[in-house]
């Protein structure tokens, strides 16, 4: 086990140093340039040549990815270009809502794909398959922006139920969760739907359901934890993408989350903002893919970590 | 980054309004992106910049809701006879956040920090005009020889040449008066934690959340300013910003009326009278490169300039902009009321392009920033253009990359909405040098279009060096006459000169011009009162 | 992964034309599928006959589009579903976006889908080296931002509808990997495959005779699943500057430039959304009963 | 229908015309067709019958465990204790099943959850009719598994069925099944998919159960040797009804019906070689051996660490030698684990492995996949399971022509006419070619996979355990094919099997394995008639007689788990050394 999450975790760094290197790459080559974005347009070319000397823009790619991973080592992610912040600091600040989003998004996603996955297998070929499957395609078709919006319309102006956006309390959690859920639900209730009728179709629900185990028992804990196993694979590759940031939603309910930082420092190619939320949210899928792995042997005994 | 009111009356009924009866309060005001930083020196977009300005003073400011400019700091000036050097008087008694007094030192400093290269300001380049600016951009010298404190209370800047913008200068944000010691103390993170002399403090910001401005007890300004406290909430999509405003939990919505919801706005009986409407020294145009073909053929851009249905584009933006003839915006002295520019006629435009040898039309790129409404105005500009055969290919795209296309002359179009030149203090000369004028044509500049005319070049000089304030008129005739010379080569297609909508809640009290503020986007914070 | 069969085959398999109107005609026997079918042909016969069905060019800004403050119209008899933001016809716009959607939603899915199949599938059938080479790199592709690689992209090539398509595919391949790595790793270890290597079948007969078709269901699950996404991925990129240039509509595109205006314009994000959700849904019917029909093991099953 | 008291001798359930329906695309098809029974308290019913004749059906009837919602119940009655349990409400139904009746499933390794613990499975089958708390439930849990031998009962609560071994399993769910005292217990071939040692423990174990608690208990099997060895009572079913009903010594000694006597007749019996078996063992010829088999070791690593170097190794066959000449059938014989099968495998390189193997002259260590394919044409397999071995989306037909394309030997009307004989060679109809496999029966898949392996000609064909999923009248008629073709073409046979009723039926040479090594091995006459091994006399005992008679009464019930083959690498299990007693009989130790 301790062999194992060291060769697993050798990996992670092999993968990370991978991501940081194609994604310096990516920035060397992209046409704009830092130097002119924090200039700002009353300088001169001596100014921009200045800074970018200053910056060391002017040095070779590997000289800039050296330094990068010098900084890196002492878990020194840089400052920004243009906040002038360290990213680190940046990062951290928008991490607790990032991760409190995540969590929120991932449990609705599961609370509502898995019920929707659940009864469409139970019914299979039924009415309420058919109709929870076009339900799913809406879910997965559906702008996150339209969404958004509707929910808050409903919930939170008309109904008052919830704030309009913002972060703080378990209440401001609840409409982002739920538009995230519900879009991550389409393809959740795919996946429960067709693995739940693969488990159905076992032998040991037969058992069960010959002890007299009520259906719900038999499905609660017969059925579900095998029919889960595909599905925690998918929430590991769900973390990342949570983790590098979902703009639309967090800037409808201003959620204050990774995402709104990532997407400034995209148009404003701020190279050390992009190079520091390219390195969490490729750390959170590695770590959500290792997760993955970890806790499917807690549900399935037959996996043996290796 | 000024703006000047379009509605005189306004402007005059502003200079004798009385101090509001109403004082204290605290509002709510949203903005969709965080704010980048508060330093003075660093700080330069649109969003950050009329907060600064209500952290940090400098020696010169506007009257509220005008563009008169007033001695601020300075409790008054002296400029030399040549036009070369600049006197200011300290005023006494004012403090620092940190309970120190504002000397001339402070002022030295804080212009040095911003001229200084490893400070990486955006703004270093105002200062261009002052004595051993050279020398210490180039990091050969540690402070500039041209200013020099004459008392703890007296300053003097000497030019190495004439500016007559020199006034406008020192109100802009980057010549905000910083305290070093508390600059020294945060090294790289003062702009997360400004310290200044201005009508309010920063007490709070959580990072992506929320800033929290307040008042300024010791603050120098008798009554000012109104508000006890300023809340900014971050990361609100303006949409959702309006719904607050209607619930009551927003006064101003930073970024302003979501074009989508604008005609519902408007035409909202409760809401209509809490919009509010006001100019900006903005133009919208489209560059041609001159140096490519077959941009390179001045009939070619006069033909495009006919192509154009200017109204159309206007009318696509909901009305919120006036079409323009010349790069100058209206509200700018030096606007030639009499140029009718190029008028609106594809048949002459496609005589034009036969004339020129392309009357079969070409294929050309226009670039565009990729934020809603530009891809859709660059896409009514395609259709005029396909109407007398030229062929765009529209390349939608962030902003960095725009500005990197043009700056490296690979762009032969770029419509300028959402990077478009706003101008940062009124003067037209503002609008020539970066963006028009030989300096901005080379690698990395603004002038997008990369036209060069030394003759202009030379005009513009004389008209900068003219700083007799008698000669005010003349100067601004001279600046007319470059514009409409430009206009004759017509490396611009100018579009529209859009007109700024703000909306406020009906709490907000204190004049309509302080919402649609020149200087202090969107609000003048130090003035606006609120009822309750 | 052909229906058609080796050949060799003569005489002992029917031959692919006759099989495959075989399929077509169990398609139509099934009522959700054969819903689905016509959802698919008439967006294809959309696509195909645009120029003659649509009553405006689809790129055409009407003076009459707009009203006089600039606003989109409702529909009403001259426009059937409305005009968009710059007065040009939604019904015309949507019926050549159809080309693109389909063309991305085709094109870009099957990239995706055949790049991640033989990622996939190579890594779990050949293993050791390959597979790790192979995974790893998955892996890291998967913990790659797909956004940043698509604005780099979008700043160095023209963009067009093949580099969209492309760029779509290069961000949703690394899933389709992983899920048939799995799948080829458990199918490589059954008793059939043992079988045909027993025989002297090569490795790329096994592979590709024994091993893909059974891929097949999962492969079309993903495939019909990815189609809605896909095409509003295409959207997401069209906002980058990488989607299909303007003024070619494409579905995603249109929901994207008026998705704030929903509340002001709802026509605008409806017909299209809609449109996507149908195209998304007739692809998946008919994945589904495609699976049932081509899966002989299934036959005569409920 | 009368409410019938519940006397002493009356009856535990009555099963009165009985009629279950499948739904098919083809319309409704009957597959229980009138059924009528009685089972007494104590009682064992044994159901007779191959696969398809309903069996299997009127036990899920009874459980009302029909598949939804294909099948269902169209007629008759099941009165258990004076209730209908045809027409009971689901709610009710949930407490008469696991409670008044309980059933085992075939499959052992399928039907126990694989992810929730034994003692999760167990004491959940304890409370859901008597609620009574955990630890409580616990202890009656530890009860039910010594009650079925299994050792160390308190550690297997925490263990995963995937930990046990298929015998235990079974074990596990006979506990299951008798924990909640059922008045019935159903057991639907229970021993089917178990080696013949372990069969015969669980048989053992059932019965004394059923001495114990007086559960009346209905077997359904396949295996007369089983209902032989249980039954008080049988029903032999065919198409769904039943053909013929009697106490188990009339059947066996007296039956009345056709069916019935072929299906008696087709039972392999240990020791009636000479009756059954018409062809002698052709002396071995001059002209060698075809296959020979010098010092073989086959093992797996399991690998482990940081750096996944291997830290335990299977020593799945370890260095055996054996020959097999021109027309001569050699069986390997051994329970599961044995390394029989990998030994097979490793004759067609299908696993890697060290000494040396010539086939036909032609040593093939090391050989590649190209180099390999020459030889492929002179050795051949069948699997195990037709089924699992034929791809699932291939037509019979293609499946059949496919070594024939591999190997290039024909194509178009020629491949069409090679592939029409080869059906015609095995019994099946040509046009039966476009069929898929799941649309023929187990023998007709084996079949499929017999001309399969006969369309290369070869001169060696290895069958893997060929005929030990098919019903005895099925097995019999693919015995007999397998014979006639080696008679006809000489074929060599390398016959894997666990079953020395079989084995005793078709071999010439027989060799024991255990443990990866051969532990005796002679000629038929030699291993049978006078077995030296410990080890082959065990499997020999196992074996069951069709005969009620012959009975082989005790059999030790012990937990008896096979040693295991895995051992730390450099650490090799200690190689058995061969006495030769002579005339090519040798025995271990």
């Amino acid at each position: 086990m301790a062999a194992y999450l060291l060769r697993r975790l050798i990996q992670a760094a092999l993968i990370l140093l991978g991501v940081t290197f194609i994604t310096f790459v990516l920035l060397y080559i992209l046409p704009a340039d830092p130097a002119r974005q924090i200039a700002g347009r009353s300088a001169t070319a001596e100014t921009v040549n200045n800074i970018r000397i200053q910056l060391g823009l002017d040095q070779p790619l590997y000289v800039q990815y050296g330094r990068y991973l010098d900084g890196l080592l002492h878990l020194d992610l840089g400052r920004s270009y243009l906040q002038k912040t360290e990213v680190t600091t940046l990062i951290a600040s928008r991490l607790p809502a990032t991760l409190l989003l995540m969590l929120g998004a991932i449990v609705c996603e599961l609370a509502i794909g898995l019920t929707m996955g659940l009864f469409a297998a139970i019914r299979r070929g039924g009415r309420i398959d058919q109709t929870l499957m076009v339900i799913s395609f809406v879910a997965v078709s559906a702008p996150q922006f339209v969404v958004g919006i509707l929910l808050l319309y409903v919930f939170a102006v008309y109904l008052g139920w919830f704030p309009i956006g913002g972060y703080g309390s378990f209440s401001h959690l609840v409409l982002p969760a739920i538009t995230l859920g519900i879009l991550g639900a389409g393809w959740y209730s795919r996946m429960m739907r067709s693995s739940m009728i693969d488990v159905l179709r076992q032998d040991f629900i037969r058992t069960a359901r010959a002890k007299g185990l009520k259906p719900t028992t038999v499905m609660a804990v017969h059925a579900m934890p095998n029919a889960i196993l595909p599905i925690i694979a998918m929430i590991g590759i769900d973390i990342g993408y949570f983790m590098s940031g979902i703009v639309v939603v967090e800037s409808v309910f201003g959620w204050p989350g990774i995402g709104q930082l990532a997407w400034q420092a995209i148009q404003r190619v701020d190279i050390p903002i992009i190079m520091g939320v390219t390195l969490v949210s490729a750390f959170a899928i590695v770590i959500g893919n290792l997760l993955a792995d970890l806790i499917a042997p807690l549900i399935d005994p037959r996996i043996k970590l290796r | 980054m000024n703006r000047l009111i379009l509605t005189g009356l306004a402007a005059l009924g502003l200079g004798v309004m009385p101090i509001a009866a109403q004082a204290g309060g605290e509002i709510v005001i949203t903005y969709k992106d965080d704010v980048s930083t508060l330093d003075p020196a660093i700080g330069y977009d649109w969003q950050n910049w009329s907060m600064i300005k209500s952290l940090f003073d400098g020696l010169m400011d506007y009257k509220p809701g005008t563009t008169e400019l007033v001695p601020d700091l300075a409790e008054s000036y002296d400029i030399s006879p040549d036009g070369k050097t600049f006197t200011f008087k300290i005023r006494p008694g004012v403090k620092f956040g940190n309970g120190r007094e504002v000397t001339a030192e402070d002022v030295k400093y804080s212009i040095e920090r911003v001229v200084n290269p490893e400070t990486q300001s955006p703004g270093a380049g105002f200062f261009g005009s002052i004595a051993g600016f050279d020398e210490m951009s180039a990091g050969e010298a540690d402070s500039l020889s041209g200013v020099t404190v004459v008392d703890p209370m007296t300053i003097k800047f000497e030019l190495s040449r004439p500016d007559a913008t020199f006034l406008h200068v020192m109100a802009l944000n980057f010549a905000h008066v910083v305290p070093k010691e508390e600059v020294e103390k945060w090294g790289a993170d003062f702009g997360k934690h400004p310290v200044g002399s201005g009508a309010y403090n920063l007490t709070e910001w959580t990072l992506g959340q929320r800033l929290v401005f307040e008042k300024n007890q010791d603050y120098w300004k008798e009554g000012i300013p109104h508000l006890d406290k300023i809340t900014f909430e971050v990361g609100q999509e303006p949409t959702v910003a309006l719904l607050r405003l209607k619930n009551g939990e927003v006064d101003i919505p930073g970024d302003g009326i979501p074009p989508a919801q604008f005609l519902q706005v408007k035409d909202d009986p409760e809401y209509k009278d809490r919009i509010v409407e006001g100019g900006q020294l903005h133009t919208g145009y489209v560059t041609m490169n001159v140096k490519t073909p077959p941009f390179d053929n001045v009939k070619v851009r006069q033909a495009v300039n006919m192509a154009i249905n200017k109204d159309r584009i206007v009318r696509i933006i909901n009305n919120r902009a006036v079409p323009a003839n010349q790069p100058l915006p209206p509200s700018m002295p030096g606007y030639d009321k009499a140029y009718k520019g190029y008028a609106y006629d594809p048949e002459k435009a496609k005589a034009l392009l036969a004339e020129a040898g392309v009357g079969d039309g070409f294929d050309t790129e226009l670039y565009v920033m990729n934020t809603d409404p530009n891809p859709r105005i660059a896409q009514a500009i395609q259709q005029d253009l396909a109407a007398i055969g030229i062929k765009a290919d529209i390349k939608s795209l962030a902003q960095a990359n725009v500005i990197e296309a043009g700056g490296n002359g690979t762009a032969p179009m770029i419509w300028s909405g959402g990077m478009a030149w706003i101008a940062d203090f009124p003067d037209p000369s503002n609008f020539y040098g970066p963006i028009l004028g030989c300096a901005g044509a080379v690698q990395g500049g603004w002038n997008w279009s990369w036209y060069c005319n030394e003759d202009l070049d030379k005009m513009a000089a004389e008209a900068d060096s003219m700083t007799d304030p008698d000669k005010q008129a003349d100067r601004e005739k001279l600046w007319g006459e470059i514009f409409v010379k430009i206009m004759d080569d017509a490396p611009w297609v100018p579009i529209f000169n859009e007109q700024r909508f703000t909306i406020r809640s009906a709490r907000m009290g204190g004049d309509d011009a302080l919402y649609v503020d020149p200087v202090h986007i969107p609000v003048h914070y130090d003035a606006v009162t609120v009822s309750e | 992964m052909t229906l058609a069969t080796a050949p060799d085959g003569a005489g002992i398999t029917p031959g692919a034309g006759a099989r495959l109107g075989t399929v077509l005609s169990r398609l139509v026997r099934r009522p959700l599928a054969l819903f689905g079918l016509a959802v698919i042909v008439i967006v294809v016969l959309a696509a195909v006959f645009a120029p003659l069905i649509a009553p405006f060019p689809p790129d055409e800004q009407l003076f009459e589009g707009l009203t006089l403050e600039g606003a989109p119209l409702p529909p009403d008899s001259t426009f059937l579903l409305g005009t968009d933001l710059l007065g040009r016809d939604l019904l015309s716009r949507l019926l050549y976006g159809a080309r693109t959607s389909l063309i991305i939603g085709i094109v870009a899915n099957g990239i995706a889908v055949a790049i991640g199949a033989m990622v996939g599938v190579s890594a779990g059938f050949f293993g050791g080296i390959v597979s790790g080479v192979l995974m790893r790199f998955t892996d890291l592709m998967m913990a790659f931002p797909a956004l940043l690689l698509a604005i780099v992209l979008a700043a160095i090539f023209q963009p067009s509808l093949w580099i969209v398509a492309l760029v779509i595919a290069m961000v949703n391949w690394t899933q389709i990997a992983r899920v048939t790595y799995t799948e080829t790793r458990s199918l490589a270890e059954r008793d059939f495959v043992e079988a045909e290597s027993a025989m002297g079948a090569g490795r790329t007969r096994i592979l590709f005779r024994h091993i893909m078709p059974h891929l097949l269901p999962t492969i079309m699950v993903w495939a019909t699943l990815g189609i809605s996404t896909t095409v509003l991925l295409e959207a997401t990129l069209s906002y980058l500057g990488i989607g299909v240039r303007p003024p070619i509509p494409s579905w995603g595109n249109i929901i994207f430039e008026s998705q704030t205006y929903f509340t002001t314009a709802p026509w605008l994000v409806f017909f299209p959304g809609v449109a996507i959700i149908l195209l998304a849904l007739g692809f998946n019917l008919v994945g589904d009963a495609l699976r049932d029909i081509l899966d002989p093991t299934q036959k005569g099953r409920y | 229908m009368p409410d019938t008291p519940a006397a002493p001798d009356a009856p535990v359930l009555s099963v009165r015309d009985l009629t279950t329906e499948v739904a098919t695309p083809e319309g409704r098809r009957v597959v229980v067709d009138r059924l009528s029974f009685d089972i007494s308290a104590g009682e064992t019913l044994c159901i007779a019958g191959e696969s398809g004749s309903g069996k299997s059906m009127t036990a899920l009837s009874i459980m009302r465990l029909l598949p939804q919602p294909m099948a269902r119940i169209a007629g008759g009655s099941i009165l258990l204790g004076g209730r209908d349990l045809a027409a009971l409400g689901e709610r009710d139904m949930r407490q008469v099943r696991g409670n008044d009746v309980a059933m085992i499933f075939q499959e052992p390794m399928t039907s126990l959850n694989p992810v929730l613990s034994i003692g999760h499975q167990l004491t959940e089958a304890i409370r859901v009719h008597r609620p009574m708390p955990a630890a409580e439930a616990r202890n009656l849990a530890v009860k039910a598994l010594a009650a079925v031998r299994i050792g160390e009962p308190e550690r297997r609560l925490h263990q995963y069925p995937h930990e046990l071994s298929g015998g235990m399993r079974q074990r596990v769910m006979i506990a299951m099944a008798i924990s909640g005292s059922p008045k019935i217990l159903i057991a639907d071939e229970p021993t089917t998919a178990l080696d013949v040692t372990v069969q015969a423990q669980i048989l053992e174990l059932i019965r004394s159960l059923q001495k114990d608690f007086g559960t009346a208990v209905i077997l359904i099997t396949h295996d007369m040797g089983v209902v032989a060895e249980m039954a008080d009572r049988v029903i032999v079913m065919n198409g769904g009804a039943m053909v013929e009903s009697g106490a188990a010594r009339q059947i066996f000694h007296a039956p009345r019906e056709e069916y019935t006597r072929m299906l008696l007749a087709a039972v392999p019996r240990l020791g009636a070689r000479e009756a059954t078996s018409g062809t002698a063992p052709p002396a071995p010829d001059g002209d060698g051996a075809v296959v020979t088999v010098s010092d073989l070791e086959v093992g797996f690593d399991i690998v482990g660490g940081l750096l996944r170097r291997p830290v335990q190794r299977v020593h799945a066959v370890e260095g055996i030698s054996f020959d097999v000449r021109r027309g001569e059938t050699l069986a390997l014989v051994g329970e599961s684990g044995c390394g029989k099968s990998t030994t097979g495998k490793a004759l067609l390189n299908l696993v890697p492995w060290n000494g040396a193997i010539t086939i036909d002259g032609m040593p093939i260590h090391g050989l590649g996949r190209t180099r390999m394919k020459p030889i492929r044409r002179t050795i051949q397999m069948i699997f195990q399971d037709p089924y699992a071995s034929l791809d699932p989306r291939m037509t019979v037909g293609e499946l059949v022509a496919e070594p024939l394309v591999i190997h290039g030997l024909a194509t178009g009307s020629e491949l069409a006419d090679r592939v029409a004989w080869l059906f015609g060679r095995v019994g099946l109809s040509a046009d039966q070619m476009q069929r898929h496999p799941h649309e023929f029966s187990g023998g007709q898949r084996q079949r499929v996979c017999i001309a399969r392996a006969l369309s290369l000609s070869p001169k060696v064909i290895v069958a893997d355990e060929s005929v030990s999923a098919l019903d005895v009248s099925v097995q019999a008629r693919v015995l007999a094919l397998l014979q006639e073709l080696q008679d006809e073409m000489g074929l060599s046979y390398i016959f894997i099997s666990h079953d020395m009723a079989v084995v005793e039926q078709v071999s010439h040479r027989v060799a024991v394995m255990y443990l990866g090594q051969i532990v005796e091995t002679g000629s038929r006459a030699q291993v049978f008639d006078d077995p030296r091994h410990p080890y082959t006399r065990r499997l020999l005992d196992a074996v069951l007689l069709p005969d009620p008679d012959r009975r082989r009464g005790h059999f030790p019930i012990a937990d008896g788990e096979v040693p295991s083959p895995i051992h730390p690498v450099g650490e090799a299990p200690k190689r058995v050394a061969m006495t030769d007693l002579g005339q090519g009989h040798f025995v271990a130790g």
